[in-house]
């Protein structure tokens, strides 16, 4: 029953894994990156009940957490690397003008 | 059915590393190692290592994905302009790796056999059987961490230390009499956007921290210590970083603190050792610390896991911290430059019309 | 109470205060701190290696667990005799930087600079007395990532590029290292390097001969050389040394010259002798026929580049490179006379290269630059400076009654009685190039005049010149009365090769 | 008695782990991101809970369960914030929902921002002109004029 | 079974392999830095698979389990994983400051520039 699961979770992650792979924008890779960190979350839950070893939910707490803090730092970090483009191409305008 | 699960996910670990090495967008080699990482925790999880699933996911997950993308978002690098260079030559070189590597598994005992050595010496069975019940702790990574082979985690304590000093070396801020100039309507513009996320996350940061000292203490029973401790609060600091401005973090936690806090944790773990020798036992020896020995080891225990969690926390932070304002910096003389340059544009008009 | 402590103490004592230094903060109070701490464990490890030259081997059990469950200090005659070197070249260093640092490196940072060099000194303490093979990655990765930070601590720019590959390369080493021990490991089940040795002799469980004959040990035998010859910088893996001796601050470049290839030679004789000391490694693999004609390719090739160097102290650093192979060559012979000769020269090139650093740093002191145009004459105005660069530049070429004459001529002895005479004679020649390079240095500083418009030079500061003569005194000591030294390198040499012969 | 739970538990893990299959299987094929943004969340919400609930049944009331309800709850807060967070940036960085009239878009986007971010907005006004291209190689997305059928 | 046991160490191999060949092709320092941690990254993998025991637990002292996985590799690995982080900051907070002096961290104009002083 656990196992049926945890092989399902695997091919989801299968699949986001291959859009993590083949996203086009930086914005798709987040968007996989996420979904694998919460898929691992429920993937760790269940192989924590298959081995009859029920301590591990900390790992997947954990797991959550930081799938949130990475997503969140990514997309300020693509944000400001976006305003500093945006900087320069201005820069690079102003320069051409004068 | 465990081996099933191991076979996919070393196909995921494979797909992944062949990804990193072909593709040339370094944001996307970012993230890519950033799911290698967590893979390689869920495999730990499959390979009953739980304590070094919760590290590696904390840490590689957490820290490193993290400060490359800061280095990237700092040095502007999206896409390696030149292609990899000395290809077959790389190649050649890590194929002679792999060589002696598979020539050295021919004798190896396979996965998991009963009779390799490794289960076979006897120090495996002292660490299964006998230290749970001499030292009374489940969990038996813990007093093998701090207790048996304690003084590694010292040297590794000393590590973190060095990283910290290294970093606050490189690139930390000179204590300038005159702070910089805190454009903070620039910052306040891209957080501001965020208002739903600063809600949110005040509502999450109290519990983050609060869940790390729970890993910290929760290291005799089940999955936790030290090191994982100190990375959760790290990253909850990081959390309200991002989202509340680099400035803003700094007056919260003054990093001359954190410095010192770098400090008093490897002081702490190392004053435990040197208070045993006076006690008359060994260095690192907690059975001095009590009456009881087993109280001793417990309480030496829990003293050195507080010491690492708080030079962990303090590093992380001002690693991240010191990564975050050296961006910052970097963005700030563009702005400034940049309004500079704007109100010189306005002004020569009129003057040159 | 302390004597009984010593030989954890030696390490600990640095170790701990390192982060006092940073809880000082200012740059004074962290020399103080660190030179306190420094001359407590050079007495401490005299104290040692005479305790070690009467009882022998020392042990030390950490946490008061037995060997093969818990961490064991083990200290033989070889670990004392480069502990010793290594707190000698610290205590000498310590003074001489009080000035050199407060010119070189800028203000904010010396408290941090003072953390990290003893935070190397202790890693590197902490390698000689390990008798744990997972505890040695943990002190070489002290050491190592300690030295990242104090080669990248000073103002010029290219320190941080070599500081960087010298960071590749160097977790390169230790993770080789690493797949090195963890295949021993699988294969003996335990991390203590005695209790290797005595599994690696006995039979497999699956019976089919002695553990040490098995394709893992082999390749772990082979990982752990290949890593130990990164951190040597031997001939074909030497790219980064030369980069980072040159721009490392003076006080760094002559604390890692004369004590980092040391300890990494030290990790090498573990490896042979300690761990896989009965299986007689020498012909498990080539190693023997490897390490020779690649350390003698690489003295010939580093000498010969160290004569076109426009730079002093990337001169000096060619030369580090071509001494090692001496000593490796030392090693390569696998006899006790070639060991015990690499060991007498360990001692004599830290004399000597501390020397030459020592000197150049003065140097660097005053004219603020170590190109070679720019000290044309600069010896006639610091005399004493530029006695001890020409003592030292006599030791490396090998002139007799200074240090580096003794060791050579021992190394040619033991190559000799192996009847290996080319490698005496390309020995002989690489001596030949050092006289060039040597001379054209000694040329430039003493014969060459000021050019016209240059400003007055006075001698560098009293507590910078008091160290380099110490040292440059020593190499005439080591010279002359040469007998101690040889006398103890020897006891190690046999202690180490009786452990292997039955 | 725990027949009963252990089917119950059982069908909720089998859904969780189909629905989680069908979330992914709508991030790889669909055309656009904020198409796959609406399928990702799926699985966020919907699938943990399937899943964390048929544990919860299966270990009864222990710590263990209220740790996975914990869980549920973190997770449930925590990726519905970062899909907005996501989307956020994603207009930001000009990437705008096709087949949707970039002029709501634009209204949405600055309704809601106080007067100094007007020109952030005309800024991306400005992008919004020329055929917003995203930063990487051109999106090799399958260009069927005709468009979502909402079009 | 026995065929099994050994895939997962030449799948250890080929990971080793291929963060290697990223480290030394690598022109872009960040993404030699990244070539590293993944090098190390197996290497903890290959450390891990050695203390498993076929139906070993983990090692958590609860009743009515006997056989638990060896406890030691996960120590080491602990130390090995932070020792790893520690040298990734170093390692990228030496590229910043190379970024600020020399204005690129691609390793040939670095090296023209280095060239040329």
């Amino acid at each position: 029953m656990y196992a049926a699961t945890a092989l399902l979770l695997l091919l989801a992650m299968g699949m986001t894994l291959v859009r993590a792979l083949r996203g086009p924008t930086v914005f798709d890779r987040i968007l996989a990156v996420n979904m694998f960190g919460t898929s691992t979350v429920l993937m760790v839950s269940v192989v924590s009940f298959m081995h009859h070893v029920t301590d591990m939910t900390d790992i997947a707490l954990i797991y959550a957490l930081l799938s949130f803090t990475g997503t969140i730092a990514v997309l300020r970090f693509v944000e400001i690397d976006h305003e500093r483009r945006e900087m320069e191409r201005a820069e690079q305008e102003r320069e051409v003008l004068p | 059915m465990g081996v099933a699960i191991d076979i996919i996910l070393l196909l995921f670990l494979l797909s992944i590393a062949f990804a990193a090495c072909v593709t040339r967008n370094l944001f996307s080699a970012a993230m890519l190692f950033g799911i290698f990482s967590l893979i390689s925790a869920t495999l730990f999880v499959v390979l009953d290592a739980v304590d070094v699933a919760m590290t590696e996911a904390a840490v590689g997950t957490g820290v490193s994905t993290i400060l490359i993308l800061i280095t990237l978002a700092s040095t502007g690098y999206r896409v390696s302009p030149r292609p990899a260079g000395r290809q077959v030559l790389a190649l050649a070189v890590s194929v002679v790796l792999g060589a002696t590597m598979v020539y050295g598994t021919l004798d190896m005992p396979s996965l998991g056999s009963p009779d390799a050595p490794v289960h076979t010496h006897p120090i495996a069975q002292y660490y299964t059987e006998v230290s749970p019940v001499e030292m009374g702790i489940p969990n038996m990574v813990t007093p093998l961490l701090a207790s048996y082979r304690g003084y590694d985690t010292l040297g590794e304590t000393a590590v973190v230390f060095t990283a910290g000093i290294g970093v606050l070396a490189l690139i930390g801020r000179r204590r300038r009499k005159d702070p910089l100039p805190i454009v903070e309507e620039f910052r306040e513009g891209g957080a501001n956007r965020h208002r739903v996320l600063r809600v949110i996350s005040k509502q999450l940061i109290p519990p983050i921290l609060l869940y790390a000292c729970y890993v910290q203490a929760h290291g005799d029973f089940g999955p936790g210590g030290g090191f994982q401790a100190g990375v959760i609060f790290a990253s909850g600091l990081m959390l309200f970083m991002l989202l509340f401005g680099v400035e803003h973090a700094r007056r919260i936690i003054r990093p001359v603190v954190l410095e010192k806090l770098i400090a008093l944790g490897l002081l702490i773990y190392g004053g435990v050792g040197l208070v045993n020798i006076l006690q008359g036992g060994a260095f690192l020896d907690y059975r001095t610390l009590a009456h009881d020995p087993q109280h001793g080891l417990h309480y030496g225990i829990l003293t050195i896991e507080l010491g690492v969690g708080i030079t962990v926390a303090a590093v992380i932070t001002t690693i991240i911290y010191s990564f975050a304002s050296h961006l910052r910096d970097h963005v700030m003389q563009r702005t400034l430059r940049l309004r500079q340059g704007a109100d010189a544009a306005q002004t020569s008009p009129e003057s040159g019309a | 109470m302390i004597a009984e402590h010593a030989i954890i103490l030696v390490v600990v004592l640095p170790l701990l205060v390192a982060p006092l230094c940073v809880l000082l903060g200012r740059g004074t109070l962290a020399w103080g701190a660190a030179t306190l701490a420094v001359w407590s464990s050079f007495g401490l490890a005299l104290h040692l290696l005479g305790r070690v030259l009467e009882e022998g081997v020392l042990r030390y059990q950490l946490g008061g667990w037995a060997p093969p469950v818990g961490i064991e200090y083990r200290l033989d005659l070889a670990g004392a005799l480069v502990m010793t070197i290594v707190t000698a070249i610290g205590a000498v260093v310590l003074p001489y930087s009080f000035a050199s640092v407060r010119r070189e490196i800028d203000e904010h940072r010396h408290a941090w600079f003072y953390a990290c060099l003893l935070l190397c000194f202790a890693g590197l303490l902490g390698i000689t007395v390990t008798g744990d093979a997972f505890n040695l990655f943990v002190s070489l990765e002290i050491s190592s990532l300690a030295t990242y930070v104090l080669v990248s601590i000073g103002r010029d720019r290219r320190a941080l590029t070599a500081a960087f590959r010298y960071l590749l390369l160097g977790t390169v080493g230790a993770t080789f290292y690493l797949i090195g021990v963890g295949f021993l490991y699988q294969m003996t089940g335990t991390l203590n390097m005695e209790d290797m040795a005595r599994i690696l002799t006995e039979a497999r469980p699956d019976g089919l001969g002695p553990v040490h004959s098995t394709k893992t040990v082999r390749a772990a035998l082979a990982f752990l050389t290949v890593g130990t010859f990164l951190k040597i910088a031997l001939f074909p893996l030497h790219v980064w040394l030369p980069n980072v001796y040159a721009y490392a601050p003076s006080v760094v470049s002559a604390f890692l010259s004369a004590t980092a290839t040391k300890v990494a030679i030290l990790v090498l004789l573990r490896v042979f002798y300690t761990v896989d000391g009965k299986a007689t490694p020498f012909d498990a693999l080539p190693i023997a026929d490897t390490m020779v004609p690649l350390a003698i390719v690489g003295a010939l090739v580093a000498s010969f580049v160290a004569i076109y160097q426009r730079d002093v102290k990337r001169l000096l650093a060619y030369s580090s490179i071509a001494q090692v192979g001496y000593m490796a060559i030392g090693i390569g012979l696998a006899t006790q006379a070639g060991l015990a000769a690499s060991l007498l020269h360990m001692i004599n090139h830290a004399i000597m290269k501390g020397t030459l650093f020592l000197a150049v740093g003065c140097i660097v002191y005053r004219v603020g630059q170590t190109r070679l145009e720019g000290l044309r004459g600069v010896g006639r105005e610091m005399p004493l400076t530029s006695t001890a660069l020409v003592l030292g530049g006599l030791s490396l070429i090998g002139v007799p009654l200074t240090a580096g004459f003794v060791s050579k001529w021992a190394l040619l002895q033991a190559v000799l009685a192996d009847s290996h005479w080319i490698v005496a004679a390309l020995i002989l020649l690489s001596s030949l190039l050092s006289i060039l390079y040597v001379g054209q240095v000694i040329h430039v500083l003493l014969l060459r005049k000021r050019p016209p418009g240059a400003a007055p030079i006075q001698e560098a500061p009293l507590w910078m010149v008091l160290p380099t003569l110490v040292l440059a005194i020593g190499n005439l000591w080591f010279g002359i009365a040469s007998d101690q030294a040889a006398e103890v390198s020897r006891q190690a040499a046999e202690f180490l090769i009786r452990e292997v012969a039955p | 008695m725990s027949l009963l739970l252990d089917v119950l538990s059982w069908v909720l893990l089998l859904s969780g782990g189909l629905l989680s299959i069908v979330s992914a299987f709508g991030v790889l094929r669909l055309p656009e991101l904020f198409q796959r943004m609406h399928s990702a969340t799926i699985l966020d919400t919907l699938g943990a809970g399937l899943v964390l609930s048929g544990l919860i049944l299966q270990a009864g009331f222990t710590v263990i369960s209220f740790k996975l309800f914990l869980v549920f709850l973190l997770l449930a807060l925590t990726t519905t914030t970062a899909a907005h967070a996501l989307a956020k940036s994603a207009l930001a960085d000009g990437i705008y929902p096709k087949g949707i009239d970039p002029e709501v878009v634009r209204a949405g986007l600055s309704e809601g921002l106080p007067g100094r971010q007007r020109i952030a907005t005309d800024r991306a006004r400005e992008r919004v002109a020329p055929p917003a291209s995203p930063q990487e190689d051109p999106p090799p997305q399958p260009s069927e004029e005709g468009g979502p059928p909402w079009a | 079974m026995e065929f099994l046991g050994y895939i997962n160490y030449w799948v250890f191999i080929v990971l080793m392999m291929s963060g290697f060949y990223l480290f030394l092709s690598a022109r872009n320092l960040v993404k030699k830095i990244i070539g590293l941690n993944l090098f190390q990254t197996s290497v903890f993998i290959y450390y891990i698979s050695t203390g498993k025991l076929r139906d070993g637990s983990v090692p958590i002292q609860t009743e009515g389990i006997e056989s638990y996985s060896n406890p030691l590799p996960h120590v080491l690995i602990l130390t090995a994983i932070v020792v790893g982080v520690a040298s990734t900051a170093l390692g990228l907070s030496l590229i910043l400051r190379i970024k600020d002096d020399y204005g690129s961290i691609e390793e040939d104009e670095i090296d023209a520039q280095d060239v040329l002083s």
